[in-house]
């Protein structure tokens, strides 16, 4: 148990929820635009694919930066065909995210074998590229503490630092820009927007081109920094776990940050426990996560209630 | 002089196949409250749409300031000096009033949203057009009246010339419709013109310069306010007369409802009803009188079990209904038609016939051991629709392809089918025709007549002082005022009341709380 | 008088509906054959007969027959489940979890001394539909007691009933030693008998029939399916009525898992398996949305979405196991076919065609956002 | 029956996945395109994908078809082949890293190869213990089950009898294809002090390759010659495997078409094929040679002497 504790408490463990929490956080980000804006978007999961293999291919010819554009672009690109397929011609918009996943998973690997030249589960035959991490060990010379800030400071990824940015970024555009205005009232009753003038289905198609960009972007982030490659299906299910954090983090940019920190945390706590308590069954340790995520959530809704009926109590 | 802006033989077809215009003819002269008007379905909200941008025709011109327009979209409209307050408001509900006003035209620095500067905008355009708001809190927690006051602020601050209101007065209590026409007057004066429509004929003669008429898709005929009397203009639209008087109750019966000293808090804790004692016998209607927000809604719905009881009782027949779930009063003899119908008493998605029988899903006659009566079913939806004169396809149509008076009719239907001992009826006739309005009337007179006792809210005084036997005034959830209906009492007298300016004492009040 | 002859005018229409539905589905599947034929001149050396593989194969030999049907069978019985929850008006998106704990529940009483009884089928399956529906109890519960969403509880006990299965069948049911992540072939008594010898149609086939009528039955027939569709279609109404939608939300989302529960025991007890294994649905639970949302929640046209939709999926894999045209393509293709079916299913006539290529006309959200 | 160019052993490859996992399957699949180019044998491959649900369909398809000889790998597919046989008997069924009950008479004409790898395991992990400083070793295992603990418990095993005091962290990712969860363990185990990992975890193991690589600590190759795949496009990675425990499923696929040809295999019958057969081995290549010093090659060697003559034998999962 102390060890644990010490693990848990520890910088490297610090830095592996960083890490695991990144692509988790780009991809609730991406779902929370989209899901603010009306559109429930279920191809998390695909755009995040294809994110990773774009990125990966891309890097085999250009820098690390233009691959992770490549990315953004290609996640942007799905996010105009579902807007295209269900705002110009109205498909639902689960059976379109459904779609893309199906189309993601099969596409990618075709895509691989073509850039392999046959190989049809990984890159390793392809020289990809790795995101750098942020050295920021010139803060060593901080007296007292500068030690213990390189140590959780530096070594995160570029885009873990992006990643913090955007949730801050997108916080100040959805609450502090007209646009973000905009793309709120577009979610919770379009005709309000629509009155105004506003253009209604152009703000729902920049939302899912945006959360496409994003998803792909945790997908460039996992397969450029996490793991540097691409595999088959190699997402395995994130996209459906940003899914949740999104609703879990109550459709707000902060909630996303911390509801991915979650997952992050207890993903990383299911990697190190096999070491510590080497006793217990792996299976169950991977249901970690998923248990902690259902309770954090009963727990957030029982506590919105209670709070809902004691303010009804107290003015009794 | 060019008119300020004319429609000329417009037509629309809705893809169902509805020909909702059918070459509709309206002229607009600049710095004129026009009015149009038309029963239910004759095409006037879709004309509005049209001017407005969200419908294209598919015939006709527009011509603005003489020349021909064309509107895609609300931008161009408005962007053309066109605004437009919707009979369903267009607002989000969690946006506070400013965001909603501004929404669309925000006022920028850099790439931020200057909430100060769009604060203080709505604050001068409250004030320079009369229509005071508080520009902060979201406007889903505003009454009707305050949220149609924002939605003209927003077509204000889009510096609107002609200023289209699709049915402002249908939710507004008789104060506020003052106040809105205190608006509207600022607004004339000030250059603008506005185009009203309404199915309440003294409120058109009263606002309005000049009047359309419309009637099946077409417009039938345009009038000057000051030549033509209600009954003239009501027999323009309908095509025949129509009288809306009905007679008061001749004997009452029993006491049949009994409430003491009840109380009703909201979900924040705020007290809505406060220590209301009230009593209520069959063969009466017994009008709740009151500005929108004072306890009318919330009485009804506590009474009917739809919100909890704070405190106090309330009998029905000398039986408690407190400890009574929903069903069980409507066993007891309860029934109530609620103030929104599409909010909370239709499923519209659902076959009329389903829902005549939603709240009798545990009556023997249509459910057996579980099962639907099928045949009961449809029989009992054919009965009623003929009853009630419900325009519709059959039983099986979903009640969200007919128009909002019949879908009122349905609820009324449904409500009325059993001769209810004790019915609560919120706003009967909200948006609903001449016509319509006359045989809701009578329903529920009739029920009156056979026996119920019938507690009445509506935010039309004039259907109050029609219908109710004998009237209470509600100011901040307190009776502060009871009368005995007679020809003497005007819409005056009672406002006075609901507005809290003046109270009757314990004394005064006996006599008419019997 | 005028009544009934109002009423022929309705059924009339109807037809005329489903016509026209069935028409546009149809062009909008030859449009997307078109497509995947395009594809498959690319990646296939003999697209013609890859592409006749494609559109015969699961007629062509009874075996292949069986797999059609088998899938059929399974599509329908997910695809009723989502319809269920869809018509409350609920996401619950747990017929997955449903189908491993429910399969689950089957392995059990297959492997009990009861599996070698003639009770093996009917306990098996009611033992599934029970865990099923406590599976789908718990979302709906912590919806209706705590406001819980149950998008996301649904998807999270989803990969905990998968990670479940692993652990129980690694750690409990297999014969002890072996190692392997398979149980033991069930007893014959507790595997259901084929109806075609040779080929996978089995009494899954009976169970997905009647389910299909005894959802059919329970949503038009009765008054829990009244009510069930009153809330669905808006619950401040039910609630006014003296409905307890809250009860009702929550008997839905269970009776939903015991379909997935029933799904489960059909995987592990029908002659696909016959057995327990991890992993074993494949991600088929999930198409159900897709189904339901085709059939739009009405549980008749469930299964005739899943007849469809099962013979393009095997006349895919088909292709996939008789031909060189790459399984990876064989996703892409389905894809496709489903956006344009999709597409299709929300337009009227004419217009999608138009639709496709021109210019939206004046958009509607005023209409939508008003009703 | 004589075999000819014209008149060819049509061979059908049914894989339980597809192919490039880099071990496994791209092992048997080179097995059996050898097999097309240096004997009269014509082959099909089919690929049934990850859904378990149709690797019987696409067994049965494969059989329907008529080809004279169909190959399936693993437990999962032993069941199928085994009811498969007997309704099928002028067909020949090869099953690889399983076996049927043959007792029961269902399976004369089913060819089964099984690998005891735990023997090069053993080596491997001999190796390992020697060269770790930390004194502490990683696994990492797909999924548990006995073709894959196998390796482990000959590995395991294998290290202790090195060093008595090792000690040997353990992962399970519950997946063959996470590389990025792979990396995640890896990094885990190699921040818990291990510096020699042995991941047998297909691609979820090749994420955890790059952590080793990375770290510049040492790693173990799994199935095939894994140094050797990445030497040509990342030679940092092939730098820390200094050796691979190879589980040569293709050779042995390819000894057992000829000899289908020959006449000569042995249909009917499990064949368990370890190091003396050649089937299972550690490489002994460049990078074996330039990482593991001289001595503790010849100890390596002495040990593999041992267990192929019989004096030693490792523990085994396989039966
Ligand atoms: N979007 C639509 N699709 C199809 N039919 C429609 C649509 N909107 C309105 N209609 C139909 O067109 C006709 C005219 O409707 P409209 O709303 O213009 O009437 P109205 O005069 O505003 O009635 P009311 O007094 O009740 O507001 C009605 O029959 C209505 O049912
Ligand atoms: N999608 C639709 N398809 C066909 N008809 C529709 C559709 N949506 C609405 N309608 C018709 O539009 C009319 C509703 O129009 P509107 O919103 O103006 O209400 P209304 O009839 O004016 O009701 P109210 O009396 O409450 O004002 C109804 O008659 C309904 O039949
Ligand atoms: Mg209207
Ligand atoms: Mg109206």
């Amino acid at each position: 148990m102390i060890e644990l504790f010490m693990t848990v408490f520890s910088a490297t463990f610090f830095v592996t929820v960083v890490r695991t929490s990144t692509p988790l956080l780009l991809s609730t980000l991406g779902g929370l635009i989209a899901d603010l804006s009306g559109a429930l978007n279920v191809a998390l999961e695909g755009m995040m694919l294809v994110g990773c293999l774009t990125a990966v291919i891309v890097s085999v010819f250009a820098p690390w930066y233009v691959a992770v554009l490549a990315a953004i672009a290609a996640g942007a690109l799905l996010g105009a065909v579902m807007a295209f397929f269900h705002l110009r011609l109205k498909a639902d918009i689960i059976l379109v995210g459904f779609a893309i996943n199906i189309f993601a998973t099969g596409g990618t690997v075709f895509a691989l074998t073509l850039a392999t030249g046959g190989d049809k589960g990984t890159s390793i035959n392809l020289p990809s590229k790795a995101i750098p991490a942020l050295d920021l060990s010139f803060l060593g010379v901080i007296p007292g503490i500068g030690h213990t800030l390189v140590q959780f400071l530096s070594g995160h990824s570029i885009l873990s630092w992006v990643a913090a940015f955007l949730v801050f970024a997108i916080w100040y555009f959805l609450y502090r820009t007209p646009w973000g205005l905009w793309l709120r009232g577009v979610g919770e009753y379009p005709a309000a927007p629509e009155a105004a003038g506003i253009p209604v289905n152009a703000i729902r198609a920049w939302s899912l081109l945006v959360s496409g960009a994003l998803a792909a972007l945790g997908g460039a982030q996992l397969a450029m920094f996490n793991y540097v490659g691409f595999t088959r299906d190699m997402t395995a299910g994130r996209g459906f776990i940003a899914l949740g954090a999104v609703l879990l983090g109550a459709r707000h940019p902060v909630g996303a940050l911390l509801a991915a920190l979650l997952f992050g945390f207890f993903e990383a706590l299911a990697v190190v426990m096999p070491g510590l308590f080497n006793w217990i069954p792996a299976e169950l340790i991977r249901m970690i996560p998923f248990i902690v995520t259902v309770l954090a959530l009963v727990l957030f809704s029982y506590r919105a209630m209670r709070a809902r009926q004691l303010r009804t109590l107290s003015k009794i | 002089m060019t008119p300020l802006l004319q429609a000329i033989d417009i037509g629309k077809t809705y893809p169902g196949g509805v020909v909702a215009n059918d070459g509709v003819n309206l002229t607009i002269n600049a710095g004129e409250v026009h009015a149009v008007v038309g029963e239910n379905g004759a095409g006037k909200s879709t004309l509005m749409k049209i001017l407005f941008g969200i419908e294209r025709p598919d015939r006709g011109t527009l011509l603005l300031d003489g020349k021909p327009v064309s509107f895609t979209n609300p931008r161009e409209a408005i962007d053309a000096g066109i605004g437009m307050v919707f009979q369903h408001f267009s607002l989000v509900p969690s946006f506070s009033v400013y965001e909603n006003v501004v929404l669309g035209s925000e006022p920028r620095t850099g790439v931020r949203f200057d909430r100060q500067q769009a604060i203080e905008a709505v604050r001068a355009l409250s004030e320079k057009f009369r229509l005071s708001v508080d520009p902060l809190p979201p406007v889903g927690q505003l009454p009707v009246g305050q949220q149609q006051r924002v939605e003209i602020l927003k077509a204000l601050y889009r510096d609107a010339r002609i200023l289209i209101l699709d049915e402002p007065t249908a939710v507004l209590a008789p104060q506020e419709v003052e106040e809105l026409f205190v608006a509207v007057r600022a607004l004339v004066e000030q250059g603008r013109t506005v185009i009203f429509i309404a199915h309440k004929l003294p409120e058109v003669l009263e606002i309005s310069d000049r009047i359309t008429v419309m009637r099946a898709g077409k417009s039938v005929g345009e009038v000057a306010a000051s030549e033509v009397t209600e009954k003239s203009l009501a027999t323009m639209m309908v095509g025949r007369e129509v009288a809306l008087r009905v007679d008061r109750a001749a004997n009452q019966g029993a006491l049949t409802c009994e409430i003491k000293a009840l109380k009703v808090t909201g979900e924040n804790g705020t007290t809505l009803v406060d220590d209301l004692n009230l009593r209520v016998h069959a063969g009466e209607i017994v009008g709740l009188v009151g500005v929108e927000g004072n306890g009318q809604s919330e009485l009804l719905e506590a009474v009917a079990g739809l919100r909890p009881i704070a405190d106090g009782v309330a009998y029905l027949n000398g039986r408690s209904l407190t400890s009574l779930s929903i069903l069980e009063r409507r066993a007891a003899g309860l029934a109530s038609i609620p103030e929104d119908r599409l909010a909370r008493g239709l499923a519209t998605g659902a076959s009329v016939a389903e829902n005549l029988v939603a709240t009798r899903l545990d009556d023997k006659r249509y459910v057996r051991n579980g099962l639907l009566d099928l045949k009961a079913i449809k029989a009992n939806a054919e009965t009623l629709i003929e009853r009630f004169s419900i325009r519709v396809g059959g039983p099986g149509a979903a009640v969200g392809t007919l128009s909002g008076g019949n879908m009122q009719k349905v609820v009324v239907a449904r409500e009325l089918s059993e001769q209810p001992k004790l019915l609560l009826v919120n706003q009967p006739t909200r948006g609903v025709d001449l016509g319509a309005t006359q045989f809701i009337w009578r329903s529920l007179t009739d029920a009156r007549d056979a026996g119920a006792a019938i507690l009445l809210s509506s935010a039309d005084l004039s259907e109050l002082l029609a219908l109710a036997d004998r009237l209470v005034v509600l100011y901040r959830g307190k009776i502060v005022a009871a009368f005995v209906n007679s020809d003497d009492l005007t819409p005056e007298t009672l406002g006075t009341y609901m507005l809290g300016i003046a109270t009757q004492t314990p004394a005064e009040m006996q006599g008419a709380l019997r | 008088m005028s009544m009934t002859s109002e009423a022929v005018l309705g059924r009339k229409a109807r037809w005329a509906n489903i016509r026209r539905e069935t028409g546009r589905a149809l062009a909008a599947a030859l449009i997307a054959l078109g497509v995947a034929f395009i594809i498959i001149l690319f990646t296939s050396k003999a697209p013609l007969e890859a592409f006749n593989v494609l559109l015969t194969a699961p007629i062509s030999r009874p075996r292949t027959i069986g797999l059609w049907i088998d899938d059929v069978a399974k599509l329908t019985i997910t695809g009723l489940a989502f319809s269920l929850v869809f018509q409350a008006r609920q996401f619950s998106m747990g017929v997955q979890g449903q189908v491993y704990v429910g399969g689950l529940a089957a392995a059990y009483v297959a492997l009990s001394p009861i599996g070698a009884t003639w009770l093996a089928i009917p306990v098996g399956v009611l033992c599934a539909m029970i865990a099923g529906g406590f599976y789908g109890f718990i979302p709906g519960i912590a919806k209706a007691k705590l406001g819980a969403n149950e998008i996301v509880s649904s998807l999270m006990l989803n990969y905990i009933a998968i990670e479940l299965c692993n652990y129980l069948v690694r750690t409990q049911l297999v014969p002890p030693g072996s190692g392997v992540l398979t149980t033991n072939d069930f007893p014959a008594t507790a595997v259901f008998p084929a109806l075609v010898a040779g080929t996978r149609i089995d009494i899954g086939l009976i169970l997905a029939i009647v389910a299909v009528l005894a959802v059919w039955f329970a949503l038009y027939r009765t008054a829990w399916g009244l009510k069930l569709r009153l809330v669905g279609h808006n619950a401040q109404f039910a609630e006014y009525s003296g409905i307890r939608s809250t009860v009702i939300m929550v008997s839905a989302m269970t009776v939903a898992g015991a379909l997935g529960g029933l799904l489960g025991a059909m995987f592990v007890q029908g002659q696909s398996y016959g057995k327990l294994t991890i992993l074993f649905e494949g991600g088929l639970a999930f198409e159900g949305i897709l189904i339901a949302i085709v059939a739009r929640s009405r549980p008749l046209a469930v299964p005739v979405v899943a007849l469809f939709y099962g013979y393009l999926r095997q006349g895919a894999q088909l292709m996939n196991i008789r031909t060189d045209v790459p399984s990876e393509v064989i996703g892409v293709v389905t894809a496709i076919i489903i956006l344009l079916v999709a597409s299709s299913f929300s337009l009227p006539g004419r217009k999608f065609f138009a639709r496709l290529f021109g210019r939206d006309p004046a958009s509607s959200a005023v209409m939508e956002a008003g009703k | 029956q004589e075999y000819t160019a014209e008149n060819p052993l049509t061979v059908a490859l049914v894989l339980h996945g597809t192919r490039g996992d880099k071990s496994f399957l791209d092992s048997a699949t080179a097995g059996v395109e050898r097999a097309a180019a240096e004997l009269p044998v014509e082959i099909k491959i089919i690929e049934a994908g990850y859904d378990r649900g149709r690797w019987e369909p696409a067994l049965a398809d494969a059989t329907d078809t008529g080809y004279d000889v169909v190959i399936v790998g693993t437990f999962d597919m032993t069941g199928f082949v085994a009811k498969l046989a007997p309704e099928y008997p002028d067909t020949k069924f090869i099953i690889f890293d399983d076996s049927p009950d043959f007792s029961t008479g269902c399976c004369s004409n089913v060819l089964a190869l099984q690998y005891q790898t735990s023997a090069a395991g053993y080596l491997a992990g001999y190796a390992a213990a020697k060269l770790s400083t930390s004194g502490i070793l990683g696994t990492i295992i797909g999924m548990e089950f006995p073709t894959v603990t196998d390796f482990k418990v000959g590995f395991d095993e294998g290290a202790k009898a090195a060093n008595p005091d090792i000690q040997i962290l353990n992962t399970v990712a519950g997946t063959f294809s996470d590389p990025a969860k792979g990396k995640e363990m890896a990094l885990a185990q190699l921040g818990q002090g291990a510096d020699v990992i042995f991941p047998i975890a297909g691609g979820t193991g090749i994420g955890a390759l790059q952590a080793v690589r990375d770290a510049g600590k040492l790693a173990v190759g799994v199935d095939s010659d894994q140094a050797e795949i990445f030497a040509e496009t990342d030679p940092a990675q092939a730098d820390v495997i200094f050796t691979s425990v190879e589980k040569k499923v293709g050779d042995s696929l390819f000894l057992a078409l000829q000899q289908t040809i020959d006449g000569t295999a042995a249909y009917g019958s499990a064949l368990l094929l370890g190091m003396p057969e050649g089937a299972v081995g550690i490489s002994k290549n460049s990078y074996y040679e330039k990482l593991v010093p001289a001595e503790i090659r010849s100890e390596v060697d002495a040990l593999e002497a041992k267990i192929n003559s019989g004096e030693l034998v490792p523990a085994t999962d396989m039966k």
